[in-house]
This record gives structure tokens, C-alpha cells and sequence, in this order.
């Protein structure tokens, strides 16, 4: 499974391994850093697992085994990017700094969205598979026309990439040689659809064929997803245009709580799998080449803790939004029939004092 | 006589089952449908014991999804296209409109286009975004559709067979907050024509239309009416397109006064139809202007309060308290 | 003032021209639309003008050029998206109702989605299929767009100007059968506010409503019925989405009948809108069920027979008849 | 703008040129019986282009300039194999045996097919660019389903080739090995958009990413368009899988009658693709090596104006359809706005008596 058009740093035992064309630059201390996203926002994923057990979610999408990606993706932004996610980014919004009860608000079903994407820099989920790619290569046309140094980072699966609006991206970002990178977290299934029935080929090789590279990085090696979205990303600012990351990583977990991935898969695999982890994957590195003490680890995880139970407490707080809010911002300027609604529901008598 | 009582889910698979025995050009297309039998299951089982070739996980992509259906109709099979939810038609919009509703003239009759693009449709899940939209009026608007939608088990058994041996293209429309609840599937004989309109509750002072998941809301609002002494013919349209206005007319030329109940937002909506085409028919017998009651013109809300933006039973009573007040 | 006669096509590439002036942020996009100055010459000279950054010439992909505008939206950018023609709007349409239609919502305000769609829209030129549609009642059901068609040059060289300013995405239907006929604009001040119904003719008998290539026909149905006696009140909406049923219920109720014109067909459309909202509105003061002149509900026909699809001054004026017939 | 990457069998002054993987075992006779079709193809093409500023044909959309790819490619064409166009394969439905008159049916705007698609194993044309594509994908699955020897011929232009459906349509090519060759003519524009908008690399690499064989081969070459062609269908009858062929050519003429060439491209590219001409090509091979006398060339010639006499009068000869059969086909089943259509038009008395 892994070969040698992979990019790897690491091994999945954590120790180094030399790359012809990336090497680590990260500092101990960076390391450590991002291991804690890393920690954090697995917590963070059990929790809202667990919320969502309990009924104080509609709906999870979890993340585990795709840490690695998502925080090395994230963390190789500058603040001045902006990334459009699916609904499975949680890691990729944590590095953005999203306040994490913010990105559970359409998990409980009480926005569509969630923050503001515009402060974080980092889109709202984007559910319709693709949409955000071509969006994300307009917002970057959008860079190009301002003259800004920035680029975009558009993430998407291996499922969305046999989509037409993906595929459109790819023309499109070549074609103007846009500031854009493409982001396929290919975590080999589409619900229960395998990959391979998306391509029968290694998927970063698709941008070739459009005119523009593709690489292949370990998904469940932080440092070399860091680095090869690192380079793609100054590759873009710089008027480089775009590169196809794909980023070859596993499901740990189901696709959603709805789903039940007994059914399409045997143990065996996932057995296998976690033998890849991404994060004990670093803290092997960790331990080994940066002599973490344990008690280093016990405070990330006690860090973890305190944070998924403010989480907890965050979400259990969100209350049941004012029905009468459906009819704010669904247009940006008056309309009749926003008027109407809202007096409609004013008399009807919910929502409270009719505004 | 063999009657069964089991889910509408259940009676989409038994009657996907029974369409795909009688005849071996049917295939079944969609995203995760084999294997996981679908995201709602309503597939389970059936490419174990139909195979790939028939019941066929696809990549993902719904313009393919259709489009391929299209070629394949070309070729004599009838493709009953999964959707996995109704907001992710739209990326087989184009195909839909431009090739299967079009194809079979544009062929002048050569090919059929007898496939069913079934789309689990309307809310009340509590899902999040695009999973509980109501798309029925695009379809409805274009010429060379059809549109049905199923409220019961025993509709859904065989609404479901009867647009699977259909020569036109059907978009199946299923309620799925309806998929769990459970009802009496007669497995010997379909209850109605493909189209036809079903009074679902026989009344005098208003006649209230509706489809899928209104039908519901609509039967619970003719017993809270009942309880107040006004007497509600609630009509199951089951035909979403064409409509079974004849079934209306007689019921609107006994009543004098229509609501019709719809999810989908009001503007230029299925319900608009039922109201201005029903005016023309029933002038003289309306006592009152037909009313509709729908989703609010705005994006389908977060699923915490989308209980207020799909009908209720008080909004449907609130008309009907409008209409019979016409005259007053 | 300066008033100037110029062609319809002229009046938008003077609009276009005007609003790019404006304001830098104004950038247009399409296939064709620079070098070739558009399949219809819209945006003919511009790009030379304004230079290939606010003037791009497309690779080939409607869902691209919307998508693409989204997120030049996102970054505040006003894009006029031109759709080659009203067919080719539907690859586009995933795009339009998942994300056009719903992100200013989605962001809670943050994001404006003032972009504008230009399709050249509605048959008569003679074109082959695909080329003729009238796809406005798509947009018209979908809560988060905007719907505006013009009929004259001073409208289209204003409301152009008007839709691209405005910060809700706008569905801007130009009706190609009028690109070249002339007429005056007022280059100072705009007619009406962007979404005003227009009495185009004042009559007392029958309101007769439409919108872009049907206006026409109306005001010379309105010349025939007044040699006839019959004195018709012609509305060009304008408006198409929100439609502005004040106008109209004034009309109506001065007049008490009223006949919807429009070329797309008529199941679930703008003109069943219509005539069920202005029912609602107007009961008490309708002297006959409000009547629909529409195309028939076939896929558009080939051009040589697309007259007898198209509302005519006769079917028209037999619409008329029977709205005045109804009391007698 | 000649490449290794093009296969040519035929330089442009119709000498042989060997190839490693192609050679051309076309009999003299079938040569000739191919330069006949282009001749009358290319006839054909003039004569609508009259008919149209005559005003008989409401449009027409030229193939100068593609006869070599279209012949090539349609007499590549096995009997039971089908074939998919878009609105600009006039030389391809000839080759299936379409009537030429049937095929300006659609450009007389008396219909919106104009044949009988099953009859000729040849699809009516699809205007919305690239959706026939997923439904030739389809078919090839059908075949599949079907057990059948058979293969699709799936055409579409360098502008189509950005559209979503296109791209799709090699996902699941790809996915499901359907037999279908895609059969790209590069003619450098999508009206007036050049295929460097499109494309910054060659089109034919753009399969390789997803996972089957490209093709580029010089389009003006009759003898290399057949092969190519040849080959990739028989491939794909014996279960091979999908091939792209990109032929690379050029529209000599308008994108269409309504089309302005000289607003987007100067002469002196038009007169450099005249010294390329397909037909002028073969007509050259045939006096050379063939020693076709000019008495063959006169009767080819005799007998392309004779055909586009008839054609001139099959056209004008195609009354306006009733306006009622606007009502046939729409439906295959009995449909009530169907039959209220009818009446109504029957009141208006409008196209004879009722039925
Ligand atoms: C257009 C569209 N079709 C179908 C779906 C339903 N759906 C949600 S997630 C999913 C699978 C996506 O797989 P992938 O792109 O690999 O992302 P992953 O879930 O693995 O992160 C599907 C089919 C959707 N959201 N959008
Ligand atoms: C979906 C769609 N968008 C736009 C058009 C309008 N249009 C017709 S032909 C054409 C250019 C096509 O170029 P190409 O695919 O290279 O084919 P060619 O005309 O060169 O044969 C365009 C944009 C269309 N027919 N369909
Ligand atoms: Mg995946
Ligand atoms: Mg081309």
C-alpha cells in the first residue's frame, strides 16, 4: 500500500525517514505544539461522539486517523489563507481557531453554519460534495484580482473527487493558474463506497493530466503533510498556481454516527490501521528524538480534558434558536416575503414578541 | 388475500424486490446502494441476491448517475436511480432536464426514458443542511416528468412497481420521516392507478390537499377539526404531476373551499398550481380563495426549529379556520 | 437629459459599461464574452475597455462560472455571470440553489451573494432546442434568489445597473427576441425601483400581466381588444421574483379579471403564482378565475412551429374573451 | 505544434510516415471509398452553408477541416457499434448511413432529432455540451449487461471538454472498464475561445489520471484517425476499457453560420491549416501512390454535386411540421396537459383537423 511516490518524514513508528525533495524544518517545540492540536481535537471528536449518543447532537462526523492531515494542512497556513472545508475539517477549523462549541452548532442543529467564516478565515462546512472546490478557485481569482499574497486551501474527499464541480476545479485553477491548493483527504471511503471505485489509480495523479502537479503524502504523517502543504501553499502565493495534494490516510471511525461500517468493512483492516495512527505516531517521535517527559503527555491530555468538558458544558448551554431567526440574512436586502413570514409567525404567536 | 404490516422502508425494498423479479432489465444505480443497502436502507439485501450488474454502488456523482441511467435506457433497461437525498439532485439537474425529460421526444418516440429517480424528500429528521429539502415543483414545472410522491406502506409497495414498469420518467418522491412508520401492504392487488388522487378521509367543509409527508399533519388536523365540528376531506395526491384534478374538482364542487399543504416554499409551487388551476375549474363553487400553507420563503432551517417552518397542524387549522370564515 | 435610442443589446452593454464605472469590484465572466464581446455582442468592446481581469473569458463550465462567482463573491467581488443561453443554465443550477441561493444565510450575513446571472432567455429567434427555454419559475421557487426581467431599453440599460448593485443574487432574464428592437433611455434616471410592476398600458376591463418578450404581445392584444371595445390594463412585472402584487391588486381590483401571459409552461409556474396569490388577495373583487396564456407542456418545439407555442395576440385575446364572458 | 506525441501516418503532403505502434492496412479501394466520403461530406457542408444564408436552414454548423477526423473515425466504426455526436458530426452520421436530408432536419428547425438513433447505431445530437457523454457511458454499460461485442463512440469538442459531464464520464469509464472510446476533436476553439483556455497541456493526457490510455493523433490524418480509432474500439469490444483519442485539428470554417471567426483568430492561421487540409491529404496519397487518374477525381466530384442537388431539393422540399405533433412524443404514456394541449389547439384551429 504505501510506495514510493508517497511522501513520507516518518515512519509509522515515528522515526525519521529522509524525503529527495521535503525535509522537516519543525522545531521541537512545534512539534509539541501540534501534537497537542492533534490530541485536542481527538478529544474533541470523542466527545461530540458521545454527545451525539446522547441526543445532544443530530449528527457527528468524526475525524479519527485523519489528525495527522488535518493539523498538518492547518498548521502549514499562513493567517492570511483561507480554507474551505467539507463537514469533516474539525481539526483543520481547531487550527484556524474556531471556537470548537462553534463548529458543533450545526451538529446540534442549531445553525447552518457556525461562525464566522470571514474572522477565521476558514469557510463554513460546505455539504453539497464539491461545491466548496469551485468556490474556493473563485475566491482565489478573487486573490489574484486584489494582488494579495495569499492562497487558498480547499479540502474535499476521494469520494467528492469523481464529482463534476471538483474536476471543473482542476480546469479552472490551471487554466488561470490560481492561488489555490487542492486538498483530497483520501480516507478510502466514501461512506461505504471504497476509493477504488473512484479511481483505479493513485488520485494525485489526476492533476497531471490537467496541467499542474500532484503529489502523495502519508495523510497519517504530521511532518510530511505539513511540509509538502507548506510548499504547495508558497508555491501558490508566490504565482506558482496549483497542486493536488492527496493525502493517503483512513477512517478510523464511522462516516457519520448514522453509519455503521460493519457492513462494508471487516475489522482486520481497521486493525490494521491503527498501527498507523497519527498521533502515536508523533508522540513515538516524541518520546524518542525530543525526550518528551511523560509528564508533558499527562498535561496535553489533562489540557484535553478540561477541554472537551467546557465543550460539554458549551454545547449543552445552546439553546433552541428563535424560530424567528430563519428569516434573518435568508436575503440581504428587504423582501415581501420575509416581511410576510415574520408577521405570519408573529401571529401565530412564536418565537415570542414579534421584532 | 395476502395482507403484511411493515414500514415504508420495508415496503420500498419488497417492492423494488418484486419489480426487479418480473422483469430482468431493471437496475438499480446509486451511491452506497448495494453493499450498505443505502444510507436508509431501503436497498437492503438486494444486491445480494441480484448482483453487481443490477444492483449497482457507483461512484460518486448524481449528473453520472443519470446520465448513465439515460444511456442505459437507451439500451432497454429501466434504471431506478438512487438519490441519497433530495439536495443532492440538483447536480443532476441538467441531465434530468435536458436529457430525460427531452430524450424521448427529441427521439420522436425511438427511446423510452422509463427511468425512476427516487429521492427521499422532505424533512422532519432533524438532519442537517440539504437533507430535507422539497425539490418537487422543479420537476412538476418541466415538461416530460412526471412526479409522484408515496404517504403509506401499502402506496409506497406498489407506487413503487407501477413507476418502475412506467414508460416515462418518474421522480419518486418519498416522505422519509414517513420511512419507519408502519402500515398494511395488500401484496396482491395495487390500491390505485399510478396517478390517481386518494381521498384519504372523506369530509364536507374543506377540502385539504396535500402529498408525502402532509398527508400526516393533514389526517391529524382532520380529527382536531372533527373535534370542533368542521368536517375536512383530506385528499393524498399521490400524482404530483400531473395531478389528479378531476378527484379534486369533485371534492372542491362539495366542499367550496380548498387548503393545500405543502413543505416546499410557497412561490410558483405545486401548491400554487392546485390553487389557480382549481380556481379556473371551480369558480363559481369556491366559497372562499384556496390557501396555502408551506414552508416560509426561506432556506430550510436548522433542524431545531424546522418544526416551525413545516406545516403544522395549527397552520393547517388556521386556514381552514380562514376559509370557512370567508363567509362570515 | 439625455435621452438616446439604441437597441436593447446596446442598452446593457451601456448599462454593463455604466456599473463597471462604478464600481471597480464589478468584474463579468462567461464563455466568449471578451474578444467575441458575447454569442449575442452584450459585452461587446468591454473587454478591451476594462482589460481581461474584469472581463474573463471562461474555459467551458456553467457550474464553474457560478461556482467560481461565489467565491469571488466571498471576497467581495460583484460578478455578472453570463449564461450563453437560458438551456445552459442548468449545469449551473447545483450551484445557484445549494450555494447562491443560501450562503448569505448559511454565513449569518457575512458573505453577500451580489452577483448577477444574465441569462438570455425566451424563444422567438428561430433558434434550435435548447435555446428558447424559459426557465424563471426554477428560480422564482427557490427562497434566496431574485428573479427580474426587462422588456425595453431603458429598463434593461437601468435595471442591469440596478441588479448589479444590489446585494442579493439576481436571476436577470433578457428576453433575446428584443435584443435588437430600439428604443429610448433616459441615460440620467431610472424608471422605477428594480422590482416596480409597470403599467405599460392603463386599461379598465382585464389585467393583463407578463413579463420580457410577452410584453409586446400584451400591449398589441391590448390595441386589438380596444378596437373591440375592450380595454385592457398591461402589466410588464418587472419584478419576477419578488413580484410586486400591490401594482397588481390595485389592477385587479379596479378591474376584476385577469390574464397571465408567459412563454415557460404552466404547470407550478410564475403565472399559477400569480393568479392563486391574487386570488387570495382579490376574491371579493374577481369577476372570473384569473386565466393563464402559456406555453403548452411540451419540450420547446422546433423553431418553425414555435409561434403556436409561444402565447399569441390570438390566444391572448381568446383568453380575454373568456375572462369577459364569465358574467354573461 | 506537431509533436512525437501525435500518431501520423500521412505527413501533410500525403507521403507515409511509419509509426511504432500504428500502420494503416487500408486497401487502396477503401482509400479511395473514404476520400469519396469526405469529398461529399464536405460538399454537403457548402451546400448547407448556401441554404443557410438563403435562408432555408435556420443554422448550420461547418466540419471543414474535420472530414479526416470524422471519416476516420466513423468507417473505424464496427456495424453493431454506436456512436454519440454532438451537432457538428456530420461526416460521422454519414458514414452511419444517416440521410442527409434527416440530418439537416435539426438545422431547418423542423425537429430537434432529425433520424432514427437506433437505426443508424447513431445518436441524434446533444446541444448542451457534454451530457451525451455520460449517456454513451451508460449505453457501454448497458452492452456490458448485455454480454454484446460492441462498442461506443462517444464525441465531443476541446471546449466540452472542461464541462463536468465530460469529466465524470471518465470517472466511470474508468471505474465500471465500460467499452467506450472517447473520441475528442481538438478543432482549437469553442467558438471563440481558444483550446489553450481549456487546456494548457495536450487534451490526451488528461485519461492517464484517471486511470485508461490517451491518444493524440493528428486529425487531419484520414489514414491515422482510423486506426487510432480501430484500435481503440477493438480494445474496448474485448473488454480493454474506455481509450481518450484526442484528434487534433482545426475548424477551418465559423463555429457556426451566426459565428464571426475574423472578431478571434487573423487569416494567417486559417491559410497555414489550408496547406493541412484532410482532404487535399488523401487526394494527394491517392494520385501518388494509388495512381488514381483524374477521371476517378472528376466522378467523386460529379457525383458530390449531384448528391448536393438532391439534398438542396429534399430541403426545400421539408414543409413546416404540424404544430400539433408538438404534442407527440412528449409523453409515452397517456398525459392529461397532453391532451388538453391537443384540444386546445383544435379550438384555436389551429393545424387542421384535430385527432
Ligand atoms: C452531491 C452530494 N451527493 C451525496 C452526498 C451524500 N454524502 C455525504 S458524505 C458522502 C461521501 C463522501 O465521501 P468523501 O468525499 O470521500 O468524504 P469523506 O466523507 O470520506 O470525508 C456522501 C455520498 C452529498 N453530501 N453531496
Ligand atoms: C452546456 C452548454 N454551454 C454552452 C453552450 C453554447 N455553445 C455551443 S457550442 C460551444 C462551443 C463548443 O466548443 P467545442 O466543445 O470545442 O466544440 P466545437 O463547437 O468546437 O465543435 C458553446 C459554448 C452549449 N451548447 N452547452
Ligand atoms: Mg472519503
Ligand atoms: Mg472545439
Amino acid at each position: 500500500m504505501i510506495d514510493e511516490e508517497l511522501v513520507q518524514l516518518l515512519t509509522p513508528e515515528g522515526e525519521r525517514v529522509a524525503h529527495p525533495h521535503y525535509a522537516s524544518g519543525l522545531s521541537d517545540e512545534q512539534i509539541l505544539s501540534m501534537y497537542r492540536d492533534m490530541v485536542i481535537v481527538r478529544r474533541l471528536c470523542n466527545e461530540a461522539t458521545s454527545l451525539q449518543r446522547q441526543g445532544q447532537l443530530a449528527l457527528w462526523a468524526p475525524l479519527q486517523g485523519q489528525e495527522g492531515a488535518q493539523i498538518g494542512a492547518g498548521r502549514a497556513m499562513a493567517p492570511m489563507d483561507f480554507s474551505f472545508p467539507t463537514y469533516r475539517e474539525h481539526g483543520v477549523a481547531w487550527c484556524r481557531g474556531v471556537p470548537p462549541e462553534n463548529l458543533l452548532r450545526l451538529f446540534r442543529a442549531v445553525s447552518n453554519g457556525g461562525w464566522d467564516p470571514q474572522k477565521y478565515r476558514h469557510h463554513v462546512p460546505t455539504i453539497v460534495l464539491g461545491n466548496q472546490v469551485l468556490n474556493a478557485v473563485g475566491y482565489a481569482m478573487g486573490i489574484q484580482r486584489d494582488g494579495a499574497e495569499e492562497a487558498v486551501l480547499a479540502f474535499f474527499g476521494d469520494g467528492a473527487s469523481s464529482q463534476g464541480d471538483v474536476l471543473e476545479s482542476f480546469v479552472w485553477a490551471s487554466s488561470f493558474n490560481t492561488p489555490v491548493v487542492f486538498f483530497c483527504q483520501n480516507n478510502q471511503f466514501g461512506i461505504s463506497t471504497p476509493s477504488s471505485i473512484q479511481s483505479k489509480v493513485p488520485l494525485f495523479r489526476r492533476a497531471r493530466g490537467f496541467g499542474f502537479p500532484g503529489v502523495r503524502v502519508d495523510g497519517n504523517d504530521l511532518l510530511a503533510c505539513y511540509e509538502v502543504t507548506r510548499t504547495a501553499l508558497d508555491l501558490a502565493r508566490s504565482g506558482g498556481g496549483p497542486t493536488l495534494i492527496e493525502a493517503y490516510t483512513y477512517r478510523m471511525g464511522a462516516h457519520t454516527t448514522s453509519d455503521d461500517p460493519t457492513r462494508y468493512r471487516v475489522d482486520a483492516e481497521v486493525e490494521v490501521w491503527k498501527l498507523r495512527d497519527p498521533v502515536e505516531r508523533i508522540k513515538a517521535l516524541l518520546v524518542r528524538e525530543c525526550r518528551t517527559k511523560p509528564a508533558v503527555f499527562a498535561a496535553v491530555d489533562a489540557e484535553a480534558e478540561a477541554f472537551s468538558l467546557k465543550l460539554r458544558d458549551d454545547v449543552l448551554a445552546m439553546g433552541r434558536p428563535d424560530p424567528r431567526s430563519m428569516f434573518d440574512h435568508a436575503y440581504a436586502q428587504a423582501h415581501p416575503l420575509i416581511d410576510e413570514g415574520r408577521r405570519e409567525m408573529a401571529e401565530l404567536g412564536i418565537g415570542g414578541v414579534a421584532h | 388475500m395476502a395482507v403484511v404490516t411493515m414500514t415504508m422502508a420495508k415496503a420500498l425494498n419488497e417492492g423494488l424486490r418484486r419489480a426487479m423479479e418480473k422483469d430482468p432489465k431493471v437496475v438499480l444505480m446509486g451511491e452506497d446502494i448495494g453493499k450498505l443497502g443505502g444510507v436508509f436502507r431501503i436497498t437492503d439485501g438486494l444486491q445480494k441476491d441480484f448482483g453487481q450488474d443490477r444492483v449497482i454502488d457507483t461512484p460518486l456523482g448524481e449528473s453520472a448517475i443519470v446520465g448513465t441511467a439515460v444511456g442505459l435506457a437507451m439500451r432497454g433497461y429501466r434504471t431506478v436511480c438512487e438519490i441519497q437525498f433530495d439536495g443532492f439532485v440538483f447536480p443532476a439537474f441538467d441531465q434530468i432536464v435536458s436529457q430525460v425529460a427531452k430524450l424521448h421526444k427529441r427521439s420522436d418516440g425511438v427511446y423510452t426514458m422509463g427511468l425512476v429517480i427516487r429521492l427521499p424528500f422532505q424533512g422532519g429528521i432533524g438532519a442537517i443542511e440539504h437533507h430535507s429539502e422539497s425539490p418537487e415543483a422543479y420537476f412538476a414545472h418541466t415538461p416530460g416528468l412526471r412526479v409522484v410522491s408515496c404517504s403509506t406502506p401499502n402506496d409506497a409497495y406498489w407506487m413503487i412497481q407501477q413507476a418502475t414498469h412506467h414508460d416515462d420518467p418518474i421522480i419518486f418522491c418519498e416522505p422519509k420521516s414517513r420511512y419507519w412508520e408502519k402500515g398494511e401492504v395488500d401484496l396482491d392487488s395495487p390500491p390505485h392507478d399510478l396517478f390517481d388522487a386518494v381521498v384519504r378521509h372523506p369530509g364536507t367543509d374543506v377540502t385539504v390537499v396535500g402529498y408525502g409527508s402532509s398527508v400526516k399533519t393533514m389526517l391529524r388536523a382532520a380529527e382536531a377539526a372533527a373535534a370542533e365540528g368542521t368536517s375536512l376531506e383530506v385528499i393524498d395526491l399521490c400524482g404530483v404531476a400531473p395531478i389528479d384534478f378531476d378527484t379534486l374538482e369533485r371534492s372542491l364542487n362539495k366542499t367550496g373551499r380548498l387548503v393545500v399543504v405543502q413543505e416546499a416554499p410557497r412561490t410558483a409551487s405545486v401548491g400554487s398550481e392546485i390553487v389557480a388551476e382549481l380556481t379556473e375549474r371551480c369558480f363559481y363553487s369556491l366559497r372562499a380563495p384556496g390557501l396555502r400553507v408551506t414552508g416560509y420563503h426561506v432556506p430550510y432551517p436548522p433542524a431545531r426549529i424546522e418544526e416551525d417552518y413545516r406545516p403544522t397542524v395549527d397552520r393547517v387549522l388556521d386556514a381552514v379556520d380562514r376559509v370557512m370564515g370567508f363567509e362570515s
